[in-house]
């Protein structure tokens, strides 16, 4: 996925002039996790910056810069360090355009790897969607492949509104795929059914889609025809989609790898009780995170496994 | 000028000069002189006006016209303003009407914020004027990232950021600062130091020698004004802005004043300061000193200065008439500009309040 | 409610020295709301702490303390400016036990005026608890009446774990009550049924509490006999009462003021939907504040109403 | 001492002294020499695991020895520590064990902090050490707190918190040096200028003259020192300590050092830095400068040294192999400690997760 994000920076940069790249590391050494590599040599240190260690300082800036019509691509090194930028991302950014009366816009892109899998502990894996999708004023994506990647990532580029990328560092290095060359998008608010079936709706997005996928195939074995959805994004989040698979299937398991207790999760099942209630067959399952900080050691043990959904899967397909 | 000794022009009769006057015209100098007078009566009329219960919470300048007029007047054409929520004569100086800013403040379907927010949180793009927000502190590296912009795109632009000497404890005073001194930006930062935030008297704020020596922490100039002294603010500023214009880099000036009033109207300083300190610095008041430099250089007197008043006073209540005579904004700005386009979510529940407000109306 | 907190307060620092009051304009002045005064001229410069600008350092120093062994009760004057504090409370505060094996404990206190109905526009009337209530390591309570307030208060004050104390301040002066002199507590992690019904089920807590008293009265007009559930806490929650009274009536609306997307109602739904869809007789309501930034002149429409809560009980109890 | 110039004892050679030695015995020189050289073995055999792919990543503290060592010599037994994760000799000097600082690199159950955090992130509550967390800068307002503890309740405790170039960026250097500042608390803050925050030169993380001159910004004094001098180190921090137990305030010590190795096991400095400076800053290398200095005082000598190598090397093998053989911490630890009293919610997903592992126990 890497590769993908990396070129969708380049392709974007070179389309347009006014999106410059700024945060820790993300010039001269082209990122920790090298997504800007290239970008410093290609457009030089005045389209790509390297900051001082200062999240705030970075969505703060990036904040001014939009004002002035720049296009800012901010990273942040891993979404366990956002929070600092917090009060920026939720007070300033989210509701600057709304305040000034639309005299403003602060189309500004936020990056950051989301997630575990890596064994990075508590403060290089956590996954807080759930803290963004309850900001109005952001949207919020989250690709699972390289294209999706890609595309949304340029799509981002494009929207004039701010936009908080997580890109799940799990799949970095993990997930490879020959993508379209040059400017291509997926839509920011579609979700897309990765795999189509009839029993059971699987929502999940980011690093959790491949293993949704895994799940599904096996299930199939047990005859449980599960359709997997993407959710692709978080905010806006695409529930004509959803709902018309909770409809033909009548049961839900949601996956993600966040806490569970305020998680988006809780969204998703809310939203589909008000919308879809009286085609449940069943209780909605979740298998997440769970309630406490990330581990190191006992990662395998948090994380949704496989057999874990597949538990989720069976209870809710049997109930 | 330096950080720790305190600039000023005004002598302490007020008559004589200390240094050269700034080169302005006398028209330059009665405009100042003007818009500080204009600022005075303004907040007197709001706070007048949220006593009548007509607009919500009101923090007055009144003692700190100079920093914010004389700052402003000191900028070109090109230049932007990232205000905060206590310097109404600066967006004065920068051309904001009086009706434009009742507007704001009485949250009517005519201000350019739609009535989104409170009191004193002005922003107008037409003026180059960024939009106020609450979190003290937070304006700074929007300056700081707009003048950043500037630098890369090669434009003319200079940036004057205001903020209070409780600001100088946030983050983003930190990391704005510690950005432009790196970039060495066009920015010029200027702190009002009335002593207070709040009732937290500065000496529990920081225990830095100035608030303008902080500068040195990221490797700029700081410089110390008598905050009182019009000419001194415009003169320190006006360097500061031509030294940004010029690739030298930002400036820090504090400007030494003292809040006269309350923080705000929901404030009772006498539970945290006597009235004799304010007294004594109202001795100081920087009205009445640039009106006496004035006078004593010829080009203003008492009645003239009773008509300005007067004229003024006048003007404020007829701006009032205007703005209170215009209606809340429409229901639906309640979920317009969240984002660019409605999504979904948003014009369901749009449209989930419309048709309850609307059920509502049959009922009655 | 303000005149309660305070007379905590008070109680509770007499009976401990620990006890420290930090927060910006808490002690000369006694707090923007009044609800520290008295404390300054009674504890002295030692335990009542103005501090300078800044919720980072006051969460911050408010950690160090606690680590010293003192309980410190932070003051965020406006919960709207408990951002730039997050970073410590959600990476350092709620995972300090955790992470250091249990070695160290953090019970520091953090009370914050919450929610709307004073004019207070974007930045005075937030209601954040969704954010907290999604991070492990943490507590929250808000209460919605004085004798809870002093009851919640003393617990927190006593309670080995981080709390998030959350005051209405719509409350502040608008509810007056005798409470106990003294000592008392209410215990956290208990909610309180504040009107008994059999036909539906209202969730709420802090100021929409006696909002939805007003509602549950006008229902009976109608014939429909609602439970009121004061939640009290929100982390941990009471799930125990809300599932007993769900099983009793079979239909619920959930009322908060904050936005709706991935609110607190988004776990209160989806945890009733895990444990009592097979008691559900209808789609899960929520009255809620809108997905946009807290408005300013237009305060009134954005807030849940009577009138918008009776329609979503009216919904809820014919559907 | 200084917050611009360099303050030194070691000379260019070495050998002599610009002043006089702090008052220390030989055995103490001897002693905070041998913590210096441990160190460095650590680290080295900690690259190694990490290569084996036995340890998860890890950070060397390689040319920052004297900085981490000298400076926590220079507490007494009441004190506290607040490190980062950069400074293991400074764990070691404060009493730390090889096999205790193993337990927590393999995170296993004999691990203090459970097998819960990433390398480097040690905490030790019985030898008075803070728990290390990743967020930069975080650490200083938990030390300024604990300070400020200190003097609120009159105990004897001065805290010594470490912290990198980079962090003084960040939110919480600016907000815990200013508290410090206000009310005069007993802390240290030292940090370690090694010249990069992972690939970003110091020129571009502030424009300030030096680091120590921060200080200025918050009101009391910061000392420029030189960081691969152990003496010079011991004797500022020693000072520093010193003018904190007695009321004096805080004090700002900018160790200036190098990086000699990658920022962790997951960078490559090639790509952002030549070589060649690595090997100028090496020739000022901490451990064979204070080497030299001790053989010239006639209490060290070559045969000794290799003596003390070897025996560290030893040492570190076996604590490895008693590390190694710890096992894993039980599951339930995953739910433990989240709060002092497991809540409800927890106590169900902990059952879940037990319940299901079980299961799948029976399934093979
Ligand atoms: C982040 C944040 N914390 C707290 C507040 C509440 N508050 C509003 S103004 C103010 C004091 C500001 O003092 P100063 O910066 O000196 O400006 P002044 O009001 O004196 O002009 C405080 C604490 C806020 N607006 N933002
Ligand atoms: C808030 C935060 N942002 C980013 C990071 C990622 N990160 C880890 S170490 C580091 C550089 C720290 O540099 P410095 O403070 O100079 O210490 P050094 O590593 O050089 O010893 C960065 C950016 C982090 N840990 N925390
Ligand atoms: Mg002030
Ligand atoms: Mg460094």
């Amino acid at each position: 996925m890497i590769d993908a994000l990396n070129d969708a920076l380049h392709v974007g940069m070179r389309a347009n002039d006014n999106v410059v790249v700024l945060g820790e590391d993300v010039g001269r050494l082209g990122g920790v996790f090298r997504v800007t590599a290239g970008l410093f040599d290609e457009f030089g240190e005045d389209r790509v910056l390297d900051t001082p260690l200062t999240e705030t300082g970075i969505v703060g800036s990036a904040i001014g810069m939009a004002l002035y019509g720049l296009r800012p691509v901010a990273e942040i090194q891993f979404a366990d360090f956002v929070f600092p930028a917090f009060d920026q991302i939720v007070n300033e950014l989210a509701k600057y355009r709304y305040r000034s009366g639309n005299q403003f816009e602060c189309p500004v892109l936020m990056r950051m790897p989301v997630g575990g899998g890596i064994g990075g502990g508590h403060y290089h894996s956590q996954s807080p969607e759930a803290y963004f999708a309850h900001t109005a004023g952001l949207k919020v994506v989250i690709p699972s492949n390289p294209y999706d990647a890609k595309g949304l990532l340029l799509a981002a580029l494009e929207d004039p509104d701010p936009v908080v990328f997580l890109e799940p560092k799990k799949l970095y290095r993990t997930t490879h795929a020959e993508v379209p060359e040059g400017h291509y998008t997926v839509p920011i608010g579609s979700a897309a059914a990765v795999r189509e079936g009839s029993d059971l709706t699987l929502l999940c997005y980011g690093a959790m889609v491949p293993v949704c996928g895994k799940v599904a195939a096996s299930a199939a074995g047990e005859g449980i025809d599960i359709e997997v959805i993407d959710l692709r994004s978080i905010l806006p989040l695409d529930l004509d989609v959803v709902s018309a698979s909770v409809a033909k299937t009548g049961r839900v398991v949601i996956v993600h790898e966040a806490p569970r207790t305020c998680g988006f999760g809780a969204e998703l099942a809310a939203s589909i009780v008000e919308r879809s209630f009286w085609d449940l067959d069943a209780p909605i399952a979740r298998v997440t995170g769970f309630d406490t900080p990330f581990p190191y050691r006992l990662e395998d043990a948090y994380m949704p496994t496989l057999e874990r959904i597949l538990e989720g899967v069976r209870t809710t397909a049997r109930a | 000028m330096s950080d720790t000794e305190m600039f000023r022009l005004l002598a302490d009769d007020d008559v004589r000069l200390e240094a050269d006057a700034p080169d302005l015209s006398d028209e330059q100098f009665l405009g100042i002189y003007r818009v500080m007078v204009q600022t005075r009566v303004f907040d007197a009329a709001m706070i007048g006006l949220h006593r009548q219960g007509r607009i919500g919470i009101y923090g007055s300048s009144e003692g700190e016209e100079a920093i914010a007029v004389a700052a402003a007047a000191a900028l070109d054409e090109p230049d932007w303003l990232f205000p905060d929520y206590r310097v109404p004569g600066a967006l004065f100086e920068r051309g904001v009407t009086m009706e434009e800013t009742l507007a704001q403040l009485f949250g009517s379907a005519a201000d350019l914020g739609k009535g989104r927010q409170l009191p004193t949180h002005y922003g107008s793009r037409r003026l180059q004027i960024a939009s106020i927000s609450s979190p003290v502190g937070n304006g700074t590296p929007h300056a700081v990232g707009f003048a950043w912009a500037a630098k890369i795109r090669k434009g003319p632009e200079v940036v004057l950021n205001f903020f209070g000497d409780g600001a100088t404890s946030e983050e983003g005073f930190h990391t704005g600062m510690n950005i432009a001194g790196v970039h060495r930006l066009p920015v010029v930062f200027v702190c009002r130091n009335n002593q207070y935030a709040i009732s937290v008297p500065l000496r529990l704020q920081t225990a830095s020698e100035t608030i303008a020596i902080k500068a040195r922490a990221y490797g700029f100039d700081g410089v110390r004004v008598d905050g009182s002294d019009a000419l001194a603010v415009y003169a320190a500023v006006r360097k500061a802005v031509e030294r940004a214009r010029a690739g030298e880099g930002p400036t820090l000036i504090e400007g030494v004043s003292y809040r006269h009033g309350a923080h705000s109207t929901s404030d009772d300083d006498t539970r945290y300061r006597d009235r004799s300190e304010a007294d004594a610095w109202k001795k100081r008041d920087p009205i009445a000193r640039f009106r006496r430099y004035l006078v004593a250089r010829g080009i203003w007197d008492e009645n003239r200065d009773a008509d300005l008043v007067r004229e003024l006073t006048e003007a404020v209540q007829r701006a009032i008439d205007v703005a209170s005579a215009v209606p809340v904004p429409q229901i639906d700005t309640l979920f317009t500009d969240v984002y660019h386009d409605m999504p979904p979510h948003l014009q369901i529940q749009r449209d989930e309040l419309l048709r309850h407000l609307e059920s509502r109306k049959q009922a009655e």
